[in-house]
């Protein structure tokens, strides 16, 4: 982005740290989907599911997208989890 | 300004809130909720019914909010109406409103939740065929399966509706997430979501890599929901358990649809940019030539009535997307009209299956030998559908199957026109049988497969009171539908003006021209010229040859055992059955082998169909998964 | 970094599959189908991104400074939406599942089926 | 197919569909260099004609506010299919109340959970309102806010209170709100046809002052009734998901 190069950026960090935040938190969301889908205690993995939830937001706050962030909070580690949580008191095998 | 196109989704979505508003505050006045539903829906055929009319001219587009493209960039949403799609949406209005009509006295309790699913339904469907944005596409999409699958379990005090739903609705999501992931590669590559637009800049230069990926993801999810092989195993799961009002929208016109969306997305994003290879097409041509094959087949093995007619549809779906394969406007002219005979008739067989079902509690052929025999309507109108989708002279099937296999032997491919006859035989015949077994206690009971016999015995019955006639919102509407689908074979000029429209559909500088530039298309151009679309002698032997052919299928199946040479050994089996006391059934299963005489290979194919369709949703994903990566590999193959 | 968030993406849908493939668990393979979406949240706030840009927000920055791709995130949050929407109706319907197998597994459900 | 045929076969087809995919992404332009044209397009107009500052929420109630009411109607089809498919069970209550119950064993809530939730409660209404009436300005909407609003209610629920609960939230009525919601869209857009305007155009005075909370004309409006909507929705779902756990709650007092 060489046309950006002179332009004042309102960041507070320079864009290679940018960068490097990005790559990092990409990594995690990619560990945060493979622990959802490898942990098969369903209990475990609702745990497991809202902490991707929140790796997820931060990716969207570091990608400018707080609107996103907001929904993938209230939704991926409020909302889902107190659903998944409800059914799974339902469907509690009794020796469990 | 015109604003119709704002009405036909604004009035149904409205409506649903309303009824689901309005159904506590009314308490036992709800009727009145379900007549105003009916209501809404007729209205939307209504206008939908005019708006095609209307475009028959030239297209419409309406710019929601107001926001129109500046400079040649679109920043809103459009519906851009054709003929052809706007019939299809107002098809999609006159199979709800039958559905809805069949379900009057239907259900013990309809519940103010069924006409609000049915009017989303609806508004889903109508969204996705008139949109003309891509991103619009899948959340109508959505729209539409949401509703879908909540109607499929909408007797979740049954067993199977669970089971079918939860197939559906897994199934169906993958693909529609995949679909999202085209979606948002295209956009990567072009920054736009209009359709218009995007077949603008990918029409620049040829197709690179990342087009072609884009395309098969996208139409990935239409394929799983357009029941294309292999992605076609949660239909028949979702169909035998769905209520039989809304198996006539699945059948009708949700899978057909998902081809429609393809047909869509083909001819007006990726058509120029894919060069519209003839190896593009062929892809499609061997995709349909298998579903419609491997349809047929499962048709006949069928026992479950609903189940069998699910089957049907697969074929079907099969031979309409063959029609649009041949990427000509007659074989687009062929598939819409086939697409609207069929939706008629197979509508009226579902209602009929429902009447059964209400009048009879089981769907189970076997069971049913013989029992209808006093459904006497129910049996005339069952049997008149069934030959109209054997393609019976004039039943529209007729026509629309003619065309697709003139275009065909046009360019070339005369040999596909023996395939989808043989094809609307098995089906049409299987459906002739049950009609004959069923309704007029022809020839012998089929036998019974222990695990059809079981499946089949799972449905019991949708209704509980009124068993002992059949009330008249309940025939009606499949006999219209029946009536319906000889009336649109008889319309004069049906052939030239369905051609036009497709011509229309496929002229992509038109619509592009339409949508971007607000310019009036008054005399479209499509890649290849319309050709004759009129009745040949050569459609009429062979539409003749299939109503025919089913017929002696349906006989054969019903009297094999007593012809000639096999009765003597069918009575010597059932001695040897007789002895060995226990499962009757199982002896069904072993007698018919004998008499085939080839256990081995006849138990094999049973093994390795019900390996296919297994029930288990991990399965379905995986086939899917495979059958993408094929095809992916295919088109790699072509445009790399 | 010029592909690597859409090699992150095709991880995430992968992964979602493989889990939806192998899961004995009817809850396992919903939330496994969560994952699936997720990718597509990644993959669209993805290509929307520009190097250096702030978000389209222009309550408290000057007019006409570089922003990300507006669309892309309003895109992101109906698939947020639709994706709590499928979510709560799949869970409704395990619930049901087992309120009538008594199991989650899908091949147990699919052998009583009949 | 046994569960080891089946992973061999995704392996395989999967690694082949991943091969495909990460062949078509050279046609992509790389990282952080979207090319447009339809985000910038919009990033030049959208203050100017909404007066909204929050371009994402201009997008979403007006630019592709179409959209936006197929979300909405998205959730609306899937609360009430969840409360069709649970239904029954609701139903079986009145004939079984006993069912399942020997087998729980819920520790009653502590005080000091009770506390704090409901401490929380309170706040999570207030700021569920205010995400829901300032998509205008901020980054928030009546879809982050409904969700908070739901969950200050369902906070009450963890409180224990759960016959509070059910009063704030008869089925029937929530079944009202949630039409309320849905069909306000709806009407909100349709209000605009009959004003002989294009659905869904704003037909509200946009407010001098961009930024401001009562700015942004339609936009103000539609959010707010997606906010309704969304928190009815919600409630409801999680209503009808704990009625299922209250069976079993019931049953052991």
């Amino acid at each position: 982005m060489t046309e950006l190069a002179g332009v004042h950026t309102p960041y507070t960090v320079p864009v290679v740290m940018m960068d490097v935040l990005q790559i990092t938190v990409l990594v995690l969301v990619a560990a945060g989907a493979t622990a959802v889908v490898l942990v098969r205690r369903p209990v475990r993995q609702v745990v497991v599911l809202s902490v991707y939830g929140v790796l997820l937001a931060v990716l969207f706050l570091v990608f400018q997208a707080p609107d996103v962030t907001l929904s993938a909070l209230t939704i991926g580690a409020v909302a889902l989890p107190i659903v998944l949580l409800l059914t799974l008191a339902k469907v509690r095998k009794p020796e469990e | 300004m015109d604003q119709l196109l704002a009405l036909v989704i604004a009035m149904p979505l409205l409506a649903a809130a309303g009824v689901s508003a309005l159904g506590p505050l009314l308490g036992s006045r709800r009727r009145v909720l379900d007549a105003a539903a009916i209501g809404v829906a007729c209205a939307v055929a209504v206008l939908l019914f005019i708006i095609m009319l209307r475009t028959y001219g030239g297209d419409e587009v309406y710019w929601f909010a107001g926001v129109k493209p500046a400079h040649g960039v679109v920043i809103g949403i459009d519906f851009e109406a054709q003929s052809l799609s706007a019939g299809l949406a107002c098809l999609a209005a006159v199979l709800v409103v039958a559905a809805m009509t069949f379900s009057w006295r239907y259900f013990h309790g309809v519940g103010v939740y069924y006409h609000a699913l049915m009017l989303t339904f609806l508004a889903g469907m109508v969204g996705f065929c008139l949109t003309g944005d891509v991103f619009d596409l899948f959340v109508w999409f959505e729209l539409m399966g949401v509703a879908a699958y909540a109607l499929t379990a909408y007797r979740p005090e049954e067993r199977g509706p669970i089971q079918g739903g939860l197939n559906f609705a897994i199934t169906n999501s993958v693909g529609a997430y995949l679909s999202l992931s085209g979606i948002g590669l295209i956009y990567g590559r072009t920054g736009a979501l209009n359709l218009a637009q995007i077949g603008a800049f990918a029409g620049r230069h040829p197709a690179d890599r990342l087009v072609v990926v884009a395309f098969l993801l996208i139409i990935s999810g239409l394929l799983v929901k357009a029941a294309v092989v292999p992605f076609h195993f949660w239909l028949a799961d979702a169909h035998a358990v769905a209520p039989t009002p809304v198996c006539v929208l699945f059948s009708g016109v949700m899978v057909e649809l998902g081809l429609y969306g393809v047909a869509r997305v083909y001819w007006s994003m990726f058509g120029a940019a894919l060069g519209h290879r003839v190896a593009v097409g062929h892809v499609f041509l061997a995709l349909g030539l298998l579903t419609a094959a491997v349809g047929a087949v499962y048709c006949v093995r069928e026992r479950h009535i609903k189940r069998l007619l699910a089957f049907s549809t697969i074929s079907h779906a099969g031979m309409f997307l063959v029609g649009f394969a041949l990427l000509t406007p007659l074989g687009l002219a062929g598939s819409a009209v086939y697409v609207v005979g069929h939706a008629m008739v197979k509508g009226a067989l579902f209602l009929g299956a429902g009447i059964i079902l209400h009048r009879l509690r089981s769907v189970n052929e076997p069971y049913l030998h013989g029992r209808g025999r006093r459904l006497r309507v129910t049996g005339a109108v069952f049997t008149l559908a069934g030959l109209g989708l054997a393609n019976l002279p004039p039943f529209a099937t007729f026509l629309g199957e003619g065309w697709v296999e003139d275009s065909a032997s046009a360019h070339g491919l005369g040999w596909i026109t023996a395939i989808l006859v043989v094809c609307t035989i098995l089906s049409g015949g299987a459906v002739l049988r049950v009609a004959g077994g069923v309704f007029y206690g022809l020839g012998d009971p089929p036998g019974e497969d222990p695990e059809m016999a079981k499946e089949a015995a799972e449905e019991t019955s949708e209704t509980d009171t009124g068993k002992e006639r059949t009330p008249l919102t309940m025939i009606v509407p499949a006999a219209v539908l029946t009536a319906a689908a000889i009336a649109i074979g008889l319309v004069g000029r049906l052939g030239p003006v369905a051609e036009a429209a497709a011509v229309r559909f496929t002229d992509q500088a038109g619509y592009n021209a339409t949508v971007l530039h607000g310019a009036v298309v008054t005399h479209p151009v499509g890649l290849f010229p319309a050709e004759p679309a009129g009745v040949t002698l050569s459609s009429l032997l062979a539409s003749g040859g299939s109503a025919a052919g089913a017929l002696i299928l349906a006989w054969l199946a019903l009297y094999w055992r007593r012809l000639p040479m096999v009765r003597d050994r069918v009575v010597r089996d059932r001695v040897l059955r007789d002895r060995v006391p226990g499962d009757r059934v199982l002896g069904d299963r072993v007698l018919g082998d004998r008499v085939l005489g080839d256990r081995g290979p006849s138990q094999l194919v049973v093994a390795v169909s019900r390996g296919f369709q297994s029930g288990v949703v991990n399965d379905y994903v995986t086939w899917l998964v495979l059958g993408l990566a094929c095809l992916g590999g295919v088109f790699a193959l072509i445009i790399g | 970094m010029a592909v690597f968030p859409f090699v992150v993406v095709a991880w995430i849908l992968g992964i979602g599959l493989y889990g939806i493939v192998t899961s004995r668990h009817l809850v396992h393979q919903i939330v496994c189908l969560t994952v699936v979406q997720s990718s597509t949240y990644v993959l669209l706030l993805g290509v929307g991104y520009v190097t250096g840009a702030v978000a389209p927000y222009y309550y408290d920055v000057p007019d006409h400074t570089p922003a990300v791709d507006p669309v892309v995130q309003a895109l992101a949050l109906t698939d947020v939406v639709v994706e709590a929407a499928v979510t709560a109706l799949l869970l409704s319907f395990a619930v049901q599942a087992h309120k009538r197998f008594g199991t989650l597994d899908p091949h147990e459900l699919a052998s009583m089926k009949g | 197919m046994t569960q080891a045929q089946r992973r061999w076969i995704f392996l395989v087809a999967g690694t082949g569909l991943a091969a495909f995919y990460l062949w078509g992404l050279s046609g992509l332009p790389g990282f952080g260099n979207y090319p447009g044209p339809y985000g910038p397009a919009i990033l030049q107009v959208a203050v100017a004609q909404t007066h909204a500052t929050g371009v994402v929420s201009a997008v979403n109630f007006l630019y592709r506010g179409f959209d936006t009411v197929g979300e909405e109607f998205i959730l609306f089809t899937a609360a009430s299919g969840v409360s069709v498919v649970l239904r029954h069970l609701r139903g079986e209550r009145d004939r079984s109340a006993v069912d399942e119950a020997a087998d729980r064993d819920v520790p009653p809530t502590s005080s000091a959970v009770r506390m704090v939730a409901l401490v929380f409660a309170g706040p999570a209404i207030v700021v569920g309102w205010w995400l829901a009436s300032h998509a205008q300005t901020n980054p928030s909407g009546g879809f982050q806010g409904g969700v908070v609003l739901a969950s200050g209610f369902v906070l009450v629920y963890l409180a224990g209170e759960f016959l509070v609960f059910e009063r704030f939230s008869p089925v029937d009525l929530l079944d009202v709100v949630e039409g309320v919601g849905a069909g306000g869209f709806a009407a909100t857009g349709l209000t605009a046809v009959f004003l002989s305007m294009p659905f869904l155009a704003n037909w509200l005075d946009l407010g001098q002052y961009p930024g401001a909370v009562s700015s942004s004309g339609t936009i103000a409006l539609i959010s707010f009734f997606v906010g309704l909507e969304v928190a009815a929705a919600f409630i409801l779902i999680v209503g009808e998901l704990l009625e299922q756990t209250l069976l079993i709650r019931q049953g052991e007092s």
